[in-house]
């Protein structure tokens, strides 16, 4: 069944209006986050008007808006921030690094600190290179963090509450043209796979089409599963290469046992982000699976992530790169 | 704090002033009209209501100087010596673009110009490059925009430490419209600007005219002080005409009226004869860079 | 900015202050022994001089409210309830400490007290903190110490800033000791703490008595109107006796000698006789708290 | 030969001299760096006497501290700025990132950046969990921003100087141990192995004992690098199991050719660093030398570096986990 899922960011948002009416003592922080504007992209419209004193418009002030946000959650709070761009959590590494060495455990035993972080991030709307960036994989085995991608094989809400669940703060990454792309509820767009949830939640999103053989797994988070869907598509009709799609809204720390269980014997598999080169959460997966396994990384390419439309397309990772690297990796 | 005197001065533009603001002007009404035309990517933040404050400073600003600016550059650009052109380039992606296509409207370059997105984040480099003119000893400044809103990041604070500490030649140019992104001053800043500079012991000018030649000579004996070693805030009153950025602008419809009466384009003073013929000529060469920028083929990355 | 009012004090010590202050005064010294005899590890500041200033605030601060402290704050956890012994466990590195030997000096709790070795991050994180208490409603208050060379921080003036505009509940205790490390004030801070802090719409107290029953009166006030939401910046003016942390001290012999005739512990003012019973029985309980805490077996982690 | 060096931490003091001497447009920004005291750890000692206007100290402001030094840096200067503790970095993610971005092509071409970072790292002096961390690999991969360690087995003035000639802003992680301890120079302590600089300046240094043989390859930074040769010598003497060492000053960008030129055929290689688990510089080095490499990595263990000094020997790495590594790398 083809999908028709509401855009994804209106489902986030519908997500945020759900956690604040189940958890009364939650709070959200951000930059022009209040009614009539709900934020630079939306996601927080609707919210101050019906939570007023728990949605707080904050001066433009990183460091303090997480870790503000930190404090309540020691308190006992659960508490989200809005960063405008996620490309300004550099400023906020600090108050990350405490919350989260907190929660592991800094004061001699862990300490729960129910605190999201949400991270508008990517490139492809020519922001330029200071509001493009993809920097999830900078964050990858700090201690008491966790990493999380908006993903619209996933519920929002499932999200949302798996990462509170863990007691320890996470980061959010949110693709910011996923926001204006449909969820993949009931299932994902084109008709062509179909997809289950797998694991422990929010759990991976296993992606198959009926082919009773599988070519090639492609592992992505949320952030690029538009992307590999199409991807694998295409490779499908005009190359008759089958993929298993792997989709994770957790990227970090990686399921190893739920995947693992999901790449069939001898099969390569290709991980995919939007991330620059160099230290990717691809190297970590690639590690993860062991070396037995085929592995081959999928990202942008380059240092910087131009303005221009044309030349930001040159780096940034797309439907034409994840294609080629999946033919790679199936051609040896 | 010291309040503009307004005495001594002129009665009229100078022509000069006029002309780059009115270049200003046009060419930031002409992105809005690109943008709406679909021509125009990415992001952009126009000045509209501000030129006049980096025309104020231009004259006292020299090549050798380091300007750092901000999100809202693109006048800043034009009055510290950018290429009209160049400017263009760079928006709309073509050949000959001030930062090759790469940086974008927040991100531009001409010589010891710069302009960067992240607000707040230039105070601490831009001390920095005063310490360079500090030890060449040559009487240059590092001169750094930044907006009201930008008063919430702990930088700024850091940096004006600095500067007061070390004597930098540093000069803040701040433009207080007033509002940052859709928060008015009142939500963002408790105390207020000048108090806070005056409490890191960094000098502090207010100035609520919108003229260039009435602003200038207030201003001139603070930038000759920042050269030698007196760093500055000169806090601007002024007013955001357009929207934040394209079309996002939440201000009820008062408040709009009252800052576009405000507006130096719509409320040029009588007897000034050039006014239009100025703005027309302006508007025809914006018009003429324009045409000639969209001729030219995509920036080439290397 | 406030100076404080001396009149309506009380002529003596209270009793129960002399005795927290003697038992802080006591710990601090038998640490840097420890340190020399080998037999404390790692890193540790201690408050010589400063004992006064928790205790001070010790009775004006409830149990539910947080308190957040700095690299030097075994006073701190001592006056707001922690335990002698377990403060001892946990630099020892022994079963029972606060921080179950994790945290070490720099990072102790204590039911909803907690520090950090982090100069000014902490900010913030009380600001938040404060936020809860607001929005609870049962008259709590954040109050976080910070030393005065940490005003060098953005992130001071971030807090500062929210502090203000959300009028929260917190309580900013400045030990202005006059240095950082080696780093005089004049040397780190332009301009002023008081300044600075009404610069953004803070109430600013300055303290500069050393006894508790005196600067108590005068406190007190600010307090409540921190938990009626007036946030507060306290500053004592105070003195460091000790090195920076372990023997690294490089002020000259004349300041050392300006710095310990202005410690509390030496001036004990004539007429009151407890003072030296008080001291020896701090000292000893110290030393029996030293020698039990010795005896334990080496902190286990899970 | 027995190596009789000098204190690590005295050369790098000779090394800075040496800099500022050649280099009269050098600055150094730190805190507390003035005479008589010269930093924290007393590596800037001296200095300040002999440069008073070119070494600032500065205010607690790590975050200035970066950001003027690229200032200064972006006129032409060249910049170091030591911060106290490296775990403080995370207050200046945002500025590194600029310097990093403006010499990588923000502005349409690379911008010279001659900016180095020092970052006293690492624990083993029960300074605990704020002021132990080692956060190399977080920096790993931020377009144009290389990572450095100081190392007994590379002159520090040859790292120095490597650094600015990259034209890019680094990060020198510098192991606070290793201060006191003595450099390789003429040869590594022991007496065991004798070693060579290989590659471009400031090359790997390759250490071997004369065997014939090699079982395996260890490779790290220049912090662990005492404690890779302590456990490679008893690894000899006692299990007669054969190293090769090969040590890098510059741990990133990794110098992929030289050290798969070092690297004998069929034999198994460990990565080691100090970091905590996660998203680690061996899981880059282990996916950059290939899928057909059997790689095993080193590195601390746990979330938390706690300050009591028997709780911080059981997270950190030792020479006992070397040795266990190698042994495991070995034994299939
Ligand atoms: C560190 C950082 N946070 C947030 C933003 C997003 N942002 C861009 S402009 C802006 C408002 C700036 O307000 P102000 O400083 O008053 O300048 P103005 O736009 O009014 O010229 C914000 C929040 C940013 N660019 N950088
Ligand atoms: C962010 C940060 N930078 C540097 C340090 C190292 N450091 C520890 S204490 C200290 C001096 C603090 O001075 P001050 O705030 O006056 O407090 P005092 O030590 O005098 O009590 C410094 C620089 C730190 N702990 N945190
Ligand atoms: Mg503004
Ligand atoms: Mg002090």
């Amino acid at each position: 069944m083809t999908g028709r899922g509401e855009r994804l960011g209106e489902e986030l948002r519908a997500a945020l209006h759900e956690l604040f009416t189940e958890d009364p003592e939650a709070f959200l922080l951000g930059q022009d986050v209040l009614d009539p504007y709900g934020g630079a992209f939306k996601i927080t419209r609707g919210l101050s008007s019906r939570f007023p004193d728990r949605v707080r418009s904050t001066p433009i002030s990183e460091a303090a808006m997480v870790g503000a946000a930190s404090g309540l959650a020691l308190a006992g709070h659960t508490a989200v921030v809005e960063l405008m761009f996620s490309d300004f959590v550099t400023l906020a590494v600090d108050q990350i690094l405490y919350a989260a060495s907190t929660a592991a455990g800094t004061y001699g035993a862990p300490w729960p600190v129910r605190l999201v972080v949400r991270c508008p991030s990517g490139g492809r709307r020519g922001y330029g290179p200071s509001h493009s960036q993809s920097l999830q994989k900078h964050f990858i085995g700090m201690p008491g963090l966790t990493v999380y991608e908006l993903s619209p094989a996933h519920r929002s809400a499932s999200v949302l509450s798996s990462m509170l669940a863990e007691g320890r703060p996470g980061l959010l990454f949110e693709d910011k043209v996923s926001y204006t792309e449909p969820t993949w509820t009931p299932g994902p767009p084109g008709g062509l796979f179909t997809g289950e949830l797998v694991g422990p939640e929010p759990g991976v999103a296993v992606l198959d089409v009926d082919a009773g053989v599988v070519n090639c797994v492609v592992i992505c988070g949320g952030s690029t599963a538009n992307r590999v869907l199409e991807a694998a598509s295409r490779l499908l009709l005009t190359q008759d290469v089958v993929c298993r799609i792997l989709v994770l809204a957790r990227t970090h720390p990686f399921d190893q046992k739920t995947v693992n269980g999901l790449l069939p014997p001898g099969v390569p598999v290709v991980v995919v982000e939007e991330s620059l080169p160099g230290g990717t959460w691809g190297a970590e997966v690639a590690y993860r699976l062991g070396a037995g396994r085929r592995v081959v990384l999928a990202h942008s390419e380059g240092e910087v992530i131009p303005a221009a439309a044309h030349l930001e397309r040159a780096v940034l990772l797309n439907v034409d790169r994840v294609m080629e690297r999946v033919r790679h990796a199936v051609s040896e | 704090m010291t309040n503009a005197a307004t005495t001594r001065a002129p009665k009229r533009h100078d022509l000069g002033d006029l002309r780059l603001m009115m270049r200003i002007r046009h060419l930031e009404l002409r992105l809005h009209e690109l943008y709406a035309d679909g021509l125009l990517g990415g992001t952009t933040h126009t000045c509209l209501g501000q030129e006049y404050v980096p025309v104020t400073l231009a004259p006292l600003i020299r090549r050798d100087d380091d300007v750092f600016s901000n999100h809202r550059g693109h006048g800043h650009f034009l009055a510290h010596g950018g290429d009209l052109r160049s400017l263009l380039a760079e928006i709309l992606g073509r050949e000959g673009g001030a930062s090759g296509g790469v940086g974008g409207s927040q991100h531009l370059r001409a010589g010891r110009f710069r302009s960067l997105g992240v607000q707040g984040q230039s105070l601490p480099v831009a001390a920095g490059a005063a310490l360079h003119h500090q030890h060449a000893g040559a009487g240059g400044l590092a001169c750094v925009y930044v907006g009201d809103g930008t008063w919430g990041e702990g930088a700024v604070y850091e940096a004006l430490n600095l500067a007061a500490l070390w004597s930098l030649p540093l000069l803040v140019v701040v433009e207080n419209n007033g509002i940052a992104q859709t928060t008015p001053s009142a939500a963002h800043t408790a105390g207020s600007i000048g108090r806070r500079a005056e409490a890191f012991g960094v000098r502090h000018v207010r100035l609520d005219d919108m003229r260039p030649h009435v602003l200038r000579p207030v201003v001139t004996p603070v930038v000759a002080g920042v050269r030698s070693g007196t760093p500055a805030v000169l806090e601007f009153r002024t007013v955001r005409v357009g929207p934040h950025s394209k079309g996002d602008d939440t201000r009820g419809e008062a408040e709009l009226q009252r800052v576009r009466a405000a507006d130096w384009f719509r409320s040029g003073p009588a007897g000034e004869r050039e006014w239009d013929e100025v703005s027309d000529a302006e508007a025809e060469r914006v018009g003429r860079a324009i045409a000639e920028v969209l001729a030219r083929p995509e920036a080439r990355w290397s």
